[in-house]
């Protein structure tokens, strides 16, 4: 819908287009749960070649849960509708990626207490969820998790703020970022998660939470378009 | 994928009405799902609460009942259960003398039983959480996540359970159950992949003549393919691993599991049980007691676990109290 | 083929020495390969000795202890024992009160074991058989060898054992053994073909998508080869061939036998259980006691059988009392 | 070794090597070990589609513990020979083939209480041997059991033998009588053992028992010829 505002009026329009409004975040929400729904069966191979097989099914279950979530709910600020995609996810994903992701959803929506945010907020609430993460898994950098793809897309999008670039850019930058970060977790050797058990084998394999993570931000990128 | 299921969305609610229909001395929670002694809370009873991913039948559900479990929550296949599930058990069976959460040492299941934890501290439940940990295919490092959880959860599980029913307090019952872990260990062999309903294919390819060294009960590869070796060498291999890393000290006997992974008939666990005996006797090793058979599986995956317990005379005894669940059943 | 064996010649042997080093409380013959309770000849006891071909563990081997076997004869993978080894068995057991032959109803099984009544009446040793044929998936008729004996097996020697742990005499165990059979009805489906460790693969290929409905226990086709359905499904195919063939009369309970092939994990026989529970119901048939589990197997084959024993007051009193073996045990 | 006698002299010889003595049994026994040792995937394959695939495995242990047995003995009749074979059989084979093989090794021994013995009183054994198996197993022709090969083998030898048919062609006739009786198996339904449980399955293939007693009469003609 920001696309429609865009085309349709001007520089008015032009700061109001590069808000995040509560439609938006729950068409982001969507445009997740359709894209984790289509690459299921790609994040259940990524997570049976170094884990347990059940990545794809764990989001899919997750993400059906937070629609119906939002349904019934009628959120007055961009921030509730990620607190409760982050506390459905919770407590129906379960697995690693439950808590992480739920924790990280809850983190940002916690910041985001308006009708309506501007991409630095949004950018904010982006590292609020990294840390969140971060604390709850103490993973770092190159362990071969979805952090390897959440904070370069993090970064990227507030870089992309910051040198006034606008939501969509931004977005897409992240997206990017996020995708790049994925697959740079091929080399790596899991140092976190059930891929670490693997060792060695562990290496030349696509981190899978790091796969989803890219999804959700090029999800981001495509309702921002 | 061919299984005795309806489908694969279905698998764990389907198998939880069986239990419900099956095992009347049971609590089934369809909604929460979980799995509850029927008579609790037990007032003036420490509570055990265990659960993890489906897929390893019969833990954790096999094992709730007088002198063991007071409830599992059973998560999705191979998925730990959600904080919601672990409260729902933890509130069904604390009688007021608090709950020992037993979780086996995995990401997911740490982080959704510590979630749990917090909340039901919050509501005035007292908890604490042992972690089982007696992979010793895994190197417990900075480049793992820890050592995995395995057949030891039966030692722990059966061993605070029989403190507890006993009348120990939480804080005996804790500290009993990391004593246990902490004196036991265990090594898998793979002899095919296994396969999750939801992905309907095996987790790997495995040639008609190579094994999976070391691995866990989530269908994850091992540390190493080898060739395929006759039970005598694999019996070698593991053991050789679990003794290295722990060897028996003065006073300690063996409690031993030898552990089907699912698709293993029971004949070939006798005969690795055969050779497990003979090279424990060799590093004269005592067997006060033992288990052969389907105890922490990993779905239909064909291949065996050896867990040893180096059990001290209180471990022993207690061991050997009555117990009445669905899978592990003596004294009463 | 995978196995955890060390030399096809040597499976029986090698598993029989595991279960000596694992089961104090039984004795195992290796020469003459019995498995017998430790305490026999139990003086005042009738003894019941049962065997077959191997590959079906636990059953017989898992099933020697109080209130049930006081020994069992096992034979090379699929193949009946020799009358030596039965005959052993009948000497080891015997204290004057006779012995009971829990027979399976094959040819070879049913000859062998005739064989070895005949020398061991000739050694005055009082000998009475019972033949278990409740395998409805096969017609009794001029055509075949008859129905075959799979699940009963279980219901007959641990209710005839327990009247025989009670003290009643060979005439009347093997009377109510007689009654327990005719009360049973079995139907097994199997999923995959088992490999025989001798034959090194499977006995026949089963396409992804197939399956053998009306299969016995030792590998052999069943009675035709149909899509793979849903558990419900398979659960109905069976329990029609059981009910429409004994259909429980008044007074009468059921005891329900959901039974692993050896290559099914317990959580597909818990979804099958549910099924069978519901279909059960609805037939107002009341559960009264249940197994699930693999007590009677084919290697690693994939797959479940389902008993039923439309049981009397006796025979449920019976089931309850006490037993322990290494693969039943309840009540001590 | 009968061959060797042949070739070495005149008509005396013609007459005695037309008997059965102690070595041509021993000789044969030890044949039909090679033989089943050989055929025994044969054997196994045919058990496995319709049986429980151990026919094979039974045979050569039964065999293999019929040559140790006969090892330590010193037979002083033909019959002793044959029943030494059965009862080693009997108490070393199992399953259905155990039992019936043994008795008819026993059966027909006990006729032959002599040092060597005439083609007539081999047949004679011989239908001694269909006799007991059809008393044990209660088969008839026709049920795709081993009778089916057995019985037109006895048939045979003695039809080769009332025409003046010497020792190995009347061996010869009962090995051509029983591979045709093997073979005549294969579209029959099994009415006896295992087999019968297939139903209409069992037609099309040959029944394993019917091949060993193929084995064990070409093995006759071998010795003998
Ligand atoms: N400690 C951790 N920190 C951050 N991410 C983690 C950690 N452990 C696992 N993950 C992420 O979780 C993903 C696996 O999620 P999932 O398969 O749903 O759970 P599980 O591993 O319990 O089966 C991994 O691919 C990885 O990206
Ligand atoms: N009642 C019977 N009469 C004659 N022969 C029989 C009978 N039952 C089985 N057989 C023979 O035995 C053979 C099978 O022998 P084997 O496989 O060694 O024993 P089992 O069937 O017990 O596994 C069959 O092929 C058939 O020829
Ligand atoms: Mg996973
Ligand atoms: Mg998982
Ligand atoms: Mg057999
Ligand atoms: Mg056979």
């Amino acid at each position: 819908m920001a696309a429609l505002i865009r085309h349709d009026d001007g520089p008015a329009a032009r700061v109001k287009e590069d808000l995040v409004d509560i439609a938006m975040a729950e068409a982001w929400i969507r445009a997740i749960a359709v894209a984790v729904d289509e690459h299921r069966d790609q994040l259940i191979q990524l997570d049976a070649a170094i884990g347990d097989a059940d990545h794809g099914t764990n989001l899919c279950r997750g993400f059906t849960a937070v629609l119906e979530a939002l349904g019934d709910k009628h959120p007055r600020t961009v921030g509730e509708v990620l607190v409760t995609t982050g506390t459905t996810l919770m407590s129906s994903v379960g697995g690693a990626s439950g808590p992480l992701y739920g924790t990280a959803f809850r983190a940002a929506g916690k910041l985001l207490t308006e009708p309506a945010v501007t991409p630095k907020q949004l950018a904010a609430a982006l590292y609020a969820a990294t840390a969140a993460v971060t604390q709850l898994g103490a993973a770092t950098l190159g362990d071969k998790t979805m952090l390897d793809a959440l904070a370069p897309a993090c970064t990227a999008f507030e870089d992309a703020v910051l040198h006034h670039g606008d939501l969509p850019s931004a977005a897409a930058a992240a997206a990017k970022a996020a995708e790049e970060g994925a697959v740079s977790t091929i080399p790596l050797q899991a140092r976190k998660g059930r891929a670490s058990y693997l060792g060695v084998r562990s290496m030349g394999h696509q981190d899978p939470g790091a796969t989803s993570t890219a999804l959700i931000f090029e999800a981001l990128a495509g309702v921002t378009r | 994928m061919k299984k005795l299921i309806n489908t694969p969305e279905s698998v764990l609610s389907d198998a939880l009405a069986g239990i419900a229909a099956m095992h009347p001395e049971l609590r089934v929670d369809a909604a929460n799902k979980t799995i509850v002694r029927a008579d609790a809370p037990r007032p003036g009873k420490t509570a055990l609460v265990s659960g993890g991913g489906s897929g390893h039948e019969p833990l954790h559900g096999g094992f709730v009942g007088p002198g063991m479990l007071d409830a599992a929550c059973p998560g999705e296949i191979f998925t730990s259960p959600v904080p919601d599930q672990i409260l729902a058990a933890a509130r069904a069976v604390d009688s007021g003398n608090g709950v020992l959460f037993v979780v086996k040492n995995y990401t997911g299941d740490v982080m959704n039983f510590q979630l749990a934890a917090d909340i039901a501290t919050d509501e005035g439940i007292g908890v604490r959480t042992v972690l089982v940990n007696d992979d010793v295919a895994v190197r417990d490092s900075t480049w793992t996540a820890g050592r995995r959880g395995t057949g030891a959860t039966v030692f722990v599980e059966k061993i605070a359970g029989a403190l507890a029913e006993r009348g120990a307090d939480l804080d005996k019952v804790a500290e009993l159950a990391e004593r246990v872990n902490a004196a036991s260990r265990s090594f898998a062999i793979a002899l095919t992949a296994c396969t999750t309903p939801a992905a309907g294919r095996p987790g790997f390819e495995l040639p008609g003549d190579e094994i999976e060294i070391g691995v866990g009960i989530h269908g994850e590869p091992g540390r190493s393919r080898e060739k395929l070796r006759s039970a005598r060498e694999l019996a070698e291999i593991a053991l050789g691993a679990i003794l290295a890393d722990r060897s028996p000290e003065p006073g300690e006997q063996a409690i031993v599991l030898v552990n089907g992974l699912g698709g293993t008939p029971l004949i070939e666990l006798y005969i690795m049980a055969a050779e497990v005996a003979a090279i424990l006797s060799r590093h004269e090793v005592p067997i006060a007691a033992n288990l052969v058979g389907n105890y922490v599986t990993s779905l239909d995956m064909a291949g065996v676990s050896i867990s040893l317990c180096h059990a001290d005379t209180e471990m022993l005894d207690l061991w050997a109290a009555p117990v009445a669940t669905p899978a592990l059943r003596w004294g009463c």
